[in-house]
């Protein structure tokens, strides 16, 4: 058990310290600033793209789960814009170098990391969810083009994207895993409609996406025929759990605590209150519980030691955390609480309300709490699959 | 002995029931949420036809001269529309103040308008059960100064508003020194506001006392109660249904034995809440011994119930649960915004304890 | 709505009360005093086995819920012995009056009623407990006799009894419902074994018992071969939720207030914390949510119109509830909460850290809470049942 | 940077594992409960000849040294096997007691003796964490007077006992005027008791101060956390094994999907809880500043995270889980009685809650 780190990354630490002390006035904030050229800078330093290959438009350092960390936090310290996130670097990026040709590599991945490429995601459908398999979109070969046509859901940027890597099924009659196929094609290609998907937030923050005979050069597929759920999963193993970070959990914990100190029944602070009290420990412990656990998790990245339960329980037990303490705040607040936009007494940005839905639309998200619990039974403990039902 | 709806109390949840389908259920909730309207004057009107607005003054003042009971009945239906209408300020407590403490003329006066639907009024008494930001009216001589939150039903032209001392008073929406201002909450069907009273001229309803204010706080709290009620199980109904029809793997959701037993922990959630809903409705009038401790267990259990059904049915749905398509979340918001009024779980359920340990 | 009784009821009632004033002091108490002579005087006055025929050995009135329940409330608070229980006169009784033969009604009834023939039931096998119907005992037509071989489980009163109601597979080439058969068979019949079962609160609260070439006269059936689930359902329908009352969970609640207000900690009373306070209300309003609900279930008796949900949740709730109650007890009491038999200084007589370990084993018994809620789920809300499952 | 267990800590828990299988495991929990024990005296022996009694014992009196880290893994090991042996108040608290407060008499003379085992200690100092009944121990010219309540390692040699200011002090078995009650409490495997001390002539660590009682409280409450992470992760592993071997309807209850969630939970709760555990129990020593708040947060969450397992694994268990056929109940009750020792779970996060908030 040892917390500390080594002087080479205490080093790096103060480099990066450094970094943000002179340039972090040029990072973008609040949607004001220049994202592009700060991404340029980031990357030129390494504090972005920083494992890619030189040749596509990265840093080239070699994997250190530590400095990724030290870099994470410092400028999470500093309040400073990390560079450009999104799911073209987050997912698509990685599984280009996995699983792209020479190609693709080279004509994605660079105006991708520069923020010159938008992307968005084109996997679930209307009836496609937990079952994202059997989804339906299909593309039909004709001539040099496939022809795409189908429907998307919770397509979160394509209003903004430039381009779309889409799961769509090439192979009618093979089984339906083996039927996939990965495709990547522009936005701006005929045929496409985006419409925004307000949710109970009151806000778009989705889309559905159709298709109608959209036209996509043969050679933009990642992997063969018939790969693309391969493909995906590949994705997959790519996707993070920072939604539930416990470090987000925990300043946000912070900020309900300050809220107690200021809101009163009858004169009286909630922070008096032993049973908010109560609950807003009973949050905290398990908050700390989640982020001795990420610890953990992190210790096995750089350790290259397995933590695969631990991995596994994150989603499900972070996203209904964050949604209790925010139900936690909400009560706090009382009738306070139950303001949203437009209210002048609004507390925190009517954040509480708004996240409280949101962490409840996540608990949902990227897989059921049932779809995640399935996996921890089935994969984390062994347990036996469901036997085969007789279709009806 | 009988503990159960009368024919009558069927008939009239069924005919307010029919009603609000007919004038669209969540597709009008919708409408007004979209904006526009400070009233669902349709709504309004046909409400009062139907004699809700009525509900509770006596006959001799045009009213059906029912009981909080069936009041609570039609909360219950209310919720389960998500109907964008004045009820529990209007219809419920402002009646009650008045035919418990106003003057015969004021009686005569009023409660034939509240009854008929031409006049609405909007309820300030929020302060009596917890005040939040240290909101409080004062009454001297003849005026109101300070400040009253969380008003219910705060589109109207008169308010009912309680002092701090347990007085009663009334005042017209349009008086001078008041300034009115919604305050906008996730419950976009039910408008709420805030009032500052600047040396308002108001009309005291001279047979105001603590013990009426009691007594309106615990009628709020079965309403508040029982319009949950109404939205979860309509919340639950449509969870059932949508696993019903809603496919993955080859085989409808709700014959996984999470989603159903997702939706039978619902059922036995809230199934016991319906006789606790009737019973603390029943003894509003009934049982005066009674009132105040089930009407704070009702409001208290309902919210927590709620919340559990108002997530589970969610979750249910999946991600169509959380979108604006079908239109859950109105029944969502409903649930959270009930919980809070009149006091979260928390506070009532310690004033529960307050009246089951001292006695 | 209306909670008043009638004035005939009113008389009734004032009949009990002063039955009870006359002669309960020859009620027998704590196991001391005459029980069968109390159950005698009891039937004598429709006290007990009241609307069993006259010629069966009962009192033969015509059945009135409110009655009962007048008798039940009244013996209740005079904490008087309401007669002999057992599943003899609660399961056995009623069954026989639905599907046994007059001889059968005549010899076993009366004798049961009055306390002369104690039962016990042998329905779970280890191999079959939710799926009650894949029992394997088996009983063997031989000349006049069957021949009954194998095991039961959670036999309650197999130690004391003097006879058995036994589910037994008499057709092994029939369907798994099909092949059943319900026997009646005195437990002296030579190749019986009881084995006591010691649960988790120390006591042997079920017995296993073990069949050995039984020889069970031929005609000691109630009803045809391969009936028994027809006969066993019949049973279950007469099979009552009293152990998850809300009129004794709310006396127990009571009782729990009272501990509150002596319990104390750093010289604080437990019923000053707020937090323990509050627990105690959440339960409370359960509680009353439960009563509230009984009283439903009680006046759609009574006027015979549906409530079918509401007693379905019955059993899952209660228990549920009766053992959270438990637990904020011991809570209460802290480290003394956790002493046991034996202790000087035990509260209540232990009885806290025992029920809460016994209504964890009725949450489990008769009908885990995992059937429950599919029963709930598909008899309560008609949801689709899973599809078969092909058999491996 | 390495937040895990190191070769050594593996080996250690291996070891003291493999111990107590061999030992029996339940069936010698079993018999120890069967009565005629007052100490299971192979386990103790065979202990301590691992050094499980000398772990925190500095090698120059014969220990070998480690932290309460290693402590609370070998914790975690007993809590699997519900070992009925001494080793919080014998091995982890009386041994930090006389290294930081005895004098170096006292420490020459009892460490080694503790380290080796031929002595065995109680620890008394349950009413610094909430004291039950007005039970306080005074010292008054060398004596002691009152009663302790709770003694953790009952069954013991002599006693650390601390007062009511916070001094320590201790005392032999077998002093006039002392009269020891057992406590008969749901676990069996860990003897409780009484003190009664009238005029208990006994020899003071002069060290000991009041944040001494606060890091004694601190450690213990962290071995308790360890136990119930061990015993829970036992019912957990029993549990899932259970349902892959259980048929019912023709396939093992585990492929069903409300078992398999079930299980699932219980995984999803406890896994954090290991590296909270493993935090909580390395701050004891390293983080002086986290220690005590991380202590109180991990007894209260393996309290609440220990008693769902507890639960939900006796019902995976069916009816089997009920009985004592399988045993599962020592487990059970482990967990139950780990959660009050050191104060309950709510008490414990009140503790957090002044750290927390005046901070």
């Amino acid at each position: 058990m040892d917390l500390s780190y080594s002087q080479e990354h205490e080093a790096f630490r103060s480099e990066v310290v450094a970094f943000l002390r002179e340039h972090a006035d040029a990072a973008p904030r609040a949607g004001k600033g220049d994202a592009k050229a700060w991404q340029k800078l980031l990357i030129a330093h390494g504090y972005a793209a920083r494992t890619i290959p030189r040749d596509y438009g990265g840093y080239g350092a070699e994997p250190d789960i530590l400095k990724s960390r030290i870099i994470a936090e410092e400028f999470a310290r500093a309040q400073t814009s990390p560079g450009m996130g999104g799911q073209g670097i987050s997912m698509l990026v990685p599984t280009l170098l996995e699983m792209g040709s020479e190609d693709q590599k080279r004509q994605f991945i660079g105006p991708t990391l520069s923020g010159d490429l938008l992307w968005c995601q084109g996997y679930s459908e209307p009836d496609a969810g937990s079952d994202l398999a059997s989804l339906r979109t299909k593309a039909v070969l004709d001539g040099d083009d496939w022809v795409v046509s189908g429907q998307k859901i919770w397509t979160s940027t394509a209003h903004l994207a430039d381009w779309i890597f889409c799961l769509v099924r090439t192979e009618p009659e093979a089984a339906k895993h083996e039927g996939i196929s990965f495709l990547l094609f522009s936005m701006k290609t005929p045929g496409i409609e985006v419409r925004p998907l307000v949710d109970m937030t009151g806000v778009a923050n989705f889309n559905e996406v159709f298709f109608t005979d959209v036209r996509v050069p043969k050679h933009q597929i990642v992997g063969r025929r018939g790969e693309g759920w391969k493909v995906a999963n590949a994705i997959l193993k790519h996707e993070r759990g920072s939604l539930a970070d416990p470090n987000t959990m925990l300043s946000r914990l912070n900020t309900l605590s300050e809220l107690m100190k200021t809101e009163t029944v009858d004169g009286r602070r909630a922070i008096d209150d032993p049973v908010f009290r109560d609950r807003l420990m009973q949050v905290h412990g398990r908050v700390l519980a989640m982020r001795c656990n990420d610890l953990r998790l992190l210790s096995a990245a750089v350790n290259k030691t397995p933590a695969s339960l631990a991995g596994m329980v994150v989603k499900l037990q972070g996203t209904e955390l964050r949604h209790e303490l925010e139900a936690l705040a909400i009560d706090v607040m009382g009738e306070f609480g139950l303001l949203y936009t437009g209210s002048p007494q609004l507390r925190t940005q009517g954040s509480w309300q708004r996240d409280y839905m949101f962490f409840l639309g996540l608990i949902i998200g990227g897989g059921t709490s049932q779809i995640q619990k399935n996996i921890i039974a089935e994969r984390g403990l062994g347990m036996p699959r469901e036997p085969k039902t007789v279709s009806t | 002995m009988q503990f159960d709806l009368s024919d009558e109390q069927a008939m009239l949840q069924d005919t307010v029931h029919r009603f609000l389908a007919e004038a669209g259920g969540l597709e009008r909730a919708r409408a007004f949420a979209a904006g526009g309207e400070a009233r669902a004057v349709d709504l309004a009107t046909g409400l009062a036809q139907l004699g809700v607005t009525g509900l509770l003054v006596a006959e001799e003042h045009g009213g059906s001269g029912l009981t909080l009971l069936d009041a609570a009945l039609v909360a219950e239906v209310l919720g389960r529309h998500v109907a964008p209408t004045a009820f529990i300020g209007a219809a419920v407590l402002a009646p009650m103040a008045l035919q418990r403490a106003g003057s015969r003329s004021q009686r005569d006066h009023w409660l034939p308008r509240l009854a008929a639907g031409s006049v609405t009024a909007g309820v300030a008494l929020s302060e009596h059960a917890g005040a939040r930001e240290d909101a409080a009216v004062e009454a001297r001589d003849g005026r109101l100064h300070g400040r009253a939150l969380f008003v219910i039903d705060h589109e109207a032209d008169i308010y009912v508003i309680a002092d701090r001392q347990g007085g009663l008073h009334l005042i017209a929406a349009d008086a001078a020194g008041l300034t009115r201002t919604r305050l906008n909450t996730i419950d976009v069907t039910r408008p709420t506001g805030e009032l500052r009273l600047d040396g308002v001229a108001a009309e005291p309803l001279e047979g105001a006392n603590p013990a009426l204010i009691r007594d309106l706080i615990d009628a709020g709290r079965v309403m508040y109660a029982a319009d949950t009620l109404g939205a979860a199980q309509e919340m639950l109904d449509r969870a059932v249904a949508y696993a019903a029809d809603r496919k993955q793997f080859g085989r409808p959701i709700g014959s996984f034995q999470a989603v159903k037993h997702m939706c039978a922990e619902m059922a036995a959630g809230l199934e016991p809440c319906r006789a606790l809903v009737w019973y603390a409705g029943h003894a509003l009038g009934a049982l005066p011994g009674e009132a105040s401790l089930t009407a704070c267990h009702a409001k208290a259990h309902l919210a927590e119930v709620g919340t559990m059904v108002a997530r589970t049915a969610t979750e249910v749905h999946g991600g169509m649960g959380f979108t604006d398509l079908v239109g859950l979340h109105y029944w969502f918001k409903r649930i959270g915004f009930n919980r809070q009024m009149l006091g979260g779980p928390q506070r009532v359920r310690e004033e529960a304890a307050q009246m089951v340990l001292s006695g």
